[in-house]
């Protein structure tokens, strides 16, 4: 029903969704689609008492690329403003691993830990608990979509626009569908929090907008099982429905084997997928490739924010609200995909400075 | 005493679809040895293990011991307490643990259930076993052990339970079942466990003694009863029985005829043989092993029989010919090509011409999952390809032919040969050599365990075998055997050659005098355990 | 290794003495036995299409069942070779996964053309089961494991050349020569797998190569006894094992586009429940490589049409696992009667 | 799964008659072969002392070394108790994991409090064990298999049982009992473990029970001709497996106050090495309690070392798998020499 010079153009509108709607919702996808301008989310401070402190900061695993990165620079960002002897945790990931490197903060008299890529507290209470006993500062980076509580096991967190995002891509499958009713089909992996919220998002959003007329099935996979699993479940699904002209996915390690099942079944369904992690975005520049959209942040940018969240409590400031914690999302699509590309994979570098001028009293680098 | 030590009644086993034991009724007085007899596979065993509790016999059997009712099926572990004990066939030790282990595995009373002290344990074991003049170091592995102390150590184990059931109960009455436990001794050892058994019967208990061997049969056991297809045939006195009539019992009327008494067949000696040298197997200084420089010849077509005592390094010359061991030294030349001696392995000797039955034949001869044909045509399966495809049914025929011509039962050769019994099992390993018309044939102990009729019939294959010009190296620690079929006897002591008897000299009695006086001469101390019983 | 036990061999054995009345069971299972694991995918089959007659009966399902578990199948049939002969391998999934990571960065980091880089990746392949068959034959150690430490020391070199991330935008002409291609709609990777699965079966069973391969699995001792290189053989199969799952990497990469540092290892159980499964069936108490194809098929019909009635992800568990547990009792049991 | 092999078993035996030499080793192994575990583990200690000396001696890593892999440790402990009996039990990961999520959704959804959950977790355990106890010693089949499928389909109860979610929340007193507590500056749990390792040491060195299972691991078929009872043994292994596996579920709820459907699984395989690892020392051939322990803290020792140089993910990968690799070529070697 859709076809690629529909996109793009404002021409009439599909048979559910109003021609007035579906230009805001182009309006949307562009507004997401641009680069992203820092705004600091609170006052600047000194961060004079930080000096000759020392963190720890530690990945969700770090056999993830982007987190393990992010950890490290991290604790580069921490040495400099003054805590030289931070140090970054590698562990292979799952709550007994990091059950070690907490023991280690613990041990080692680390005044702060960053927990990188969303580690959730709740399931390492019991080190959060001694964690706050020894007067270490917590905090949890991209923890949570930005609308959850906050937790209370920890000092602060930063957090993350997921709903937003499948908010954009819902939008976007629907300027690809040109307004015309489609279905859905969202895969999520239930083991990881923020697939919940996602999913809801995605239906929700299919029901504010084409209300019974749009369709969306779910699957939820396992992350241990994408490998065995996910491209046998995709084609079973698009067999089961060979209407479903989407695929939103809670995380964008899927790609792969969601777009192998997509082209084997000849469907024109596109993918919306959360994350915006380098590989997934590469593979967005090759046209054969079945994809619609994938958004998500910037690892170096969450790395500034929630270390700015890290700092903010170590020196005794408050901290930033949850909900207002984040760093910001970017919407790539196959225009503008080719500008995730180095040093600053399409976001700037304005929230480099940004944060520095928030971070008073540092010691000259 | 009015009551009888065992009875047996209406004692039945189906396995699947086999039946192994019908309606067996069986006594065993006080104070006597027992002989039970029957071919191969007839269900001898089985019935030790219906008495021993690892098999439940079928409902309506009984079982009395000492004049008490046991209800049946017994349960497993319990026939100790009955004052039962047994040497299984093929010993039932644990072979990767030790001695010791193997002496405590055994649900036993009185030792304590949450204390072993080894250190006692080791003390004890040794002072038993020495009891028995069995001396072997208790905490050795029962595999690195040679098959006699093994059995030793089996003999021994079950005699120290009688014994302790004895003393603990104050029973006067116990049974000693013994399955097939001279397989594993050479002649020496064999007077050791018959003065075990003459001690074990005075004190008042009974022996249940099974063996193939009817000469030792004759020498221990004062009655016997002859099981055929799993039913009784006989139950008679050793004195109302000549030799033939046992024989006839065990393989029936009709097959009797063929089958002497002991070891059917007789060689024909003074044959002539080229003796040119290099023509059949020239052996010079083989060392390994017990072996300190060897030195042989067989003739082409010729059978030499190659006998010691234990220890000698006989039973050390097949495997070492054929590389299965490694030596250290010597020359093999076989039809006049020299083999490197130390370098010599199983495929190098297989296309040299040899070929090699084990006295372990479970574990190095058949391979029990795999079908009796392709046992058989194993080393000749290339000989079965046409345009790259196996020809399986070629193959399965000519499997057939050769089961009929040695006479293998069942015929059909697409059962697992694990299904045979243990005559047929070698005469298929036999078969499987034959295929290949090996130059030089070495056996070690072939007719371990064989009975009699099958005993006769892979003489006669070999004998037969001979007329194309195989040389044979027979290696037995059965004399009568040796005399029956060889050429020729190399007595070997010491490590080396010592003697040959030959021609019409070669009967039992004088290998038996040729082999100690040679060990005597060398003044070695063969044998590793001393030989009477002192308990 | 070996499929039967003590208990089962005792169980099997028909009877000497007996030789007048014939066994009531045929040589190695019987008929049934045999079949059963065929059939139950028949029915398995027939059930689903019952129940969704449309969907499952369409060229796409079909196409699914078929052509989405290659790479399961070929680390399958990678798996079967040390089995075959008495060991076993468990460094398999690493390997594949070591294969798959080398295509990628050869391809897109080193720019490597396509057909070479899947060369050396099957060279690499050949070497890590060549490094498993030295510390197992050579040294003669317990497969279990010494694969379990290859496997793991071949999943940190895939650590290090992905420098843990994922690698995309491999040439398409492999996703085209493997994946894209259908031959009667069929993706062309699943006819591979069906040529390697009836090359070994042809060798196993139609060479003196592979009778001496069973003796080697099935009573090592006789095979050596018997004049039979059991090393060489050994040797043989941990290598072309390592080939065969460098295939499945290569598989792997032509179907996702990629590779990452976790890929192939996850297969790695999974293909041996399939080749045990398969043990169970047309030549029962052997591994073999017609019923690790039926083994194969049988779990991924299962997991599709589950798939295709909307059944939750721990539906699909349980089925596996019930299959599993269902299949192996039950051709116990058939052997037994 | 026995550690021997052919070629070992052909080497060891001495030649029929060589009786009269005494054996160059004693009994089992050889002083050195016994040793080569705990030795490498020392010098293991020393090296990460001499490079870091003042972290790695520091008490917290000490503690962290003894406390971390309890979950591991007590998992290993679990397998070992089939694999003592000549059996293997692929699915006690699973059995920890739905211990674990039984006690967490018991204590959090349904109230229950946090020692009856952790009873019923037990019960659960030994139920899952007497399920596989069932299905390989009453019907006799393959344990590899079997486990295979029978952990599947636990792992199929767990997403089932936890919706796929992590649950969180967990009362406290559970981490206080298990890992907030220390025993000189040890979590507690370390303790539970080390008091399983001890109790199976003891009743399989020091119990004619422990002789009898010797047996049935070590030579099944006499195991029955001795009068031992080999199928009430490998049942009571399996039970007491899933029992042991269900309590590493509870230490694992008590560390992280959670359970997540994919949590203890992790496990298996690396409890696997350890007493694999195990069994090439103290009593080397055998699956052996104490060689367990010194497995699991030489391993864990490892990874800890690594982790305070900094080093790079991939290298803690190389480690575990060189190490293990290296630990059973030099006992192999020692064995022989
Ligand atoms: N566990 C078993 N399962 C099936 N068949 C068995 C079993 N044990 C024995 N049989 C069969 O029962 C029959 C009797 O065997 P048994 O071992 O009792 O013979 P035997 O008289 O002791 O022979 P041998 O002299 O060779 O020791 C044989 O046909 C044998 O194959
Ligand atoms: N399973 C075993 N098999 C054989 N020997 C063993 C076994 N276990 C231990 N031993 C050996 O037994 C000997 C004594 O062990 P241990 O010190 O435990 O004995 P103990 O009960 O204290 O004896 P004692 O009465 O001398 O005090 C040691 O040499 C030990 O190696
Ligand atoms: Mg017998
Ligand atoms: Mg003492």
């Amino acid at each position: 029903s859709s076809s690629e010079e529909d996109s793009g153009s404002s021409g009439e509108a599909g048979t559910v969704i109003s021609a007035d709607v579906l230009d805001e919702l182009r309006a949307v996808v562009e507004e997401a689609a641009a680069v992203p301008e820092f705004e600091p989310q609170g006052p600047a401070f000194s961060v004079a008492p930080l000096a000759g402190q020392k963190i720890l900061s530690m990945p969700v695993s770090s056999q993830l690329k982007g987190c393990d990165d992010m950890a490290r620079q991290v604790v580069d960002i921490a040495k400099s403003i003054g805590m030289p002897d931070s140090t970054y945790f590698q562990n292979d990931g799952g709550p007994a691993a990091w059950v070690q490197g907490m023991n280690q903060a613990i041990n080692g008299g680390y005044d702060g830990v960053a927990l990188v890529c969303g580690i959730d507290p709740a399931s390492l209470a019991p080190q959060m608990a001694a964690a706050e006993a020894a007067g270490i500062e917590v905090v949890d980076m991209h923890l949570a979509d930005v609308s959850e509580p906050a937790s209370d096991l920890i000092a602060a967190q930063t957090n993350g626009e997921f709903n937003r995002a499948m908010e954009v891509s819902v939008a976007a499958a629907l300027v690809e569908a040109n307004g015309n009713p489609i279905d859905a089909l969202m895969i999520t992996s239930n083991e990881n929090p923020p697939s919940i919220g996602m999913e809801q998002t995605v239906k929700d959003e299919f029901a504010r907008l084409c209300g019974d007329e749009c369709g969306v099935e779910t699957i939820n996979i396992p992350i241990t099982e994408y490998a065995t699993k996910l491209s046998g479940a995709v084609s079973s699904a698009l067999v089961a429905n060979p209407d479903i002209e989407a695929v939103f996915m809670a995380f964008d390690a899927q790609t792969p084997f969601v777009v192998s099942a997509l082209k084997a079944s000849r469907t024109d369904a596109k993918t919306y997928a959360f994350g915006a992690d380098e590989p997934a975005i590469e593979m967005m520049t090759d046209p054969s490739n079945p994809m619609g959209g994938d958004m998500g942040p910037s690892f170096p940018w969450m790395a500034y924010s929630g270390a700015d969240q890290l700092f903010r409590v170590m020196a005794g400031e408050p901290a930033i609200p949850a909900a207002e914690a984040f760093a910001p999302y970017r919407m790539f699509t196959p225009e503008n995909a080719d500008e995730a590309t180095p040093p600053d994979y399409g976001f700037g570098d304005s929230y480099v400075q940004g944060y520095r001028d928030l971070w008073l009293d540092a010691p000259p680098a | 005493m009015s009551t009888t030590a065992l009875e047996l009644h209406n004692i039945s086993k189906v396995f699947g679809g086999t039946r192994a034991l019908s309606g067996v009724d069986m006594t065993v007085q006080h104070g006597e040895v027992l002989a039970l007899l029957g071919e191969n596979g007839c269900g001898k065993s089985t019935l030790v293990k219906v008495l021993a509790g690892v098999h439940e016999p079928e409902p309506g059997g009984r079982l009395v011991v000492d004049g008490t009712e046991v209800p049946l099926p017994m349960p497993l572990g319990t026939s100790s307490d009955l004052g039962l004990c047994f040497v299984h066939q093929d010993l039932g030790l644990a072979r990767p643990l030790t001695v010791l282990e193997n002496l405590l595995g055994f649900a036993q009373e009185g030792a304590s259930r949450w204390n072993i002290r080894w250190g006692r344990e080791v003390r004890k074991a040794r002072e038993m076993l020495r009891s028995y003049g069995v001396l072997v170091d208790p905490m050795a592995v029962v595999n690195q052990l040679p098959p006699v102390d093994q059995a030793l150590v089996a003999i021994a184990r079950a005699a120290e339970q009688l014994k302790q059931h004895r003393e603990r109960t104050g029973a006067t009455s116990s049974v000693l079942v013994l399955d097939e436990p001279t397989v594993f001794l050479p002649e020496e050892e064999v007077s050791f466990l018959f003065d075990l058994i003459r001690t074990v019967v005075a004190g008042g208990s009974s022996v249940i003694f099974i063996s193939h061997d009817l000469p030792a049969v004759r020498e221990i056991a004062d009655r016997l009863t002859v099981l055929r297809d799993g039913r009784v045939v006989a139950h008679a006195s050793m004195s109302d029985v000549t030799d033939d009539e046992i024989v006839e019992l065990i393989v029936g009327a009709g097959a009797a005829t063929k089958t002497a008494f002991g070891h059917g067949g007789g060689a024909p000696t003074d044959r002539a043989f080229d003796r040119t040298p290099g023509a059949g197997l020239d052996v010079r200084g083989l060392v390994g092993g017990r072996l300190t420089g060897l030195d042989l010849a067989v003739a082409p077509g010729e059978v030499v029989g190659l006998a010691g005592l234990l220890g000698s390094g006989a039973e050390d010359a097949p495997y070492l010919l054929f590389g299965a061991r490694s030596a250290t030294a010597g020359e093999i030349t076989v039809h006049g090509r020299t083999l490197p001696v130390d370098r010599q392995q199983p495929a190098l000797a297989v296309d040299a011409g040899l070929a090699l039955i084990p006295a372990d034949r479970r574990r190095d001869a058949i391979a029990p999952g795999v079908s009796v044909a392709e046992n058989m045509m194993l080393l000749v399966v290339a000989t079965f390809r046409r345009r790259g495809v196996l020809q399986t049914r070629r193959m399965r025929a000519t499997a057939d032919q050769r089961a009929d011509a040695l006479d293998v039962r069942p015929r059909r050769t697409s059962v697992p040969v694990g299904t045979l019994s243990g005559g047929n099992a070698q005469k298929v390993v036999l078969a499987k050599w034959l295929e290949i018309s090996p130059k030089v044939l070495l056996l070690h102990e072939p007719t371990q365990g064989v009975d009699v009729a099958a005993r006769a019939e892979i003489y006669r294959v070999i004998r037969r075998a001979t007329e194309t010009g195989m040389s044979v190296l027979w290696v037995s620690s059965d004399f009568d055997e040796l005399a029956t079929v060889s050429d020729r006897v190399v007595v070997v002591s010491g490590g080396t050659a010592v003697s040959t008897v030959e021609g019409s000299d070669i009967t039992p009695e004088a290998i038996t005098t040729a082999v100690y006086g040679a060990a005597r001469a060398t003044g070695e101390s063969t044998i590793t355990t001393a030989g009477a019983a002192t308990s | 290794m070996s499929t039967t036990d003590v208990a089962e061999r005792r169980g099997a054995e028909g009877a000497p003495g007996e030789s007048g009345t014939p066994p009531t069971t045929k040589t190695r299972g019987s008929w049934a036995e045999k079949a059963a694991l065929p059939l139950a995918w028949v029915v398995l089959f027939a059930v689903f299409a019952a129940l969704n007659p449309d969907r499952f009966l369409s060229m796409g399902n079909i196409s699914n069942i078929l052509g989405s578990q290659s790479i399961l199948f070929m680390l399958a049939l990678a798996a079967l070779l040390p089995s075959m002969v008495g060991d076993i391998d468990l460094s398999l999934g690493s390997i594949g996964g070591l294969s798959a990571i080398l295509v990628a960065v050869l391809n897109v980091q080193q720019g490597v053309p396509i057909g070479l880089a899947c060369l050396l990746a099957i060279g690499a392949g050949a070497l890590c089961g060549a490094a498993n068959a030295l510390f197992v034959v050579r040294f003669r150690t317990e497969p279990f494991i010494m694969t379990l430490g290859t496997g793991t020391f071949f999943g940190g070199l895939i650590f290090w050349i992905a420098n843990s991330t994922t690698i995309v935008g491999v040439s398409g002409t492999l996703s085209e020569w493997t994946y894209v291609r259908v031959i009667a709609g069929i993706p062309i990777q699943f006819y591979y797998c069906l040529l390697v699965m009836l090359l070994i079966w042809y060798v196993s069973t139609y060479t003196p190569l592979g009778v001496r391969a069973l003796f080697v699995g099935q009573s090592r001792d006789v095979a050596a006894l018997s004049g039979i290189k059991s090393d060489r053989i050994r040797w043989g199969a941990f290598v072309l094992a390592g080939v065969i799952a460098a295939l499945g990497g290569i598989l792997y990469v032509g179907t996702t586009g990629s590779a990452g540092p976790s890929s192939v290892g996850a297969f790695l159980l999974p293909a041996y429940a399939a080749i045990f499964l398969g043990a169970t069936s047309i030549q029962p108490g052997r591994f073999n490589a017609l019923g690790t194809g039926v083994a194969v098929l049988f779990l991924a019909t299962g997991v599709a049409g589950l798939q295709l009635l909307g059944a939750q992800d721990y539906a699909q568990q349980l089925f596996y696992g019930g299959a599993l547990v269902a299949a192996v009792t039950l051709s116990r049991y058939l052997r037994r009667t």
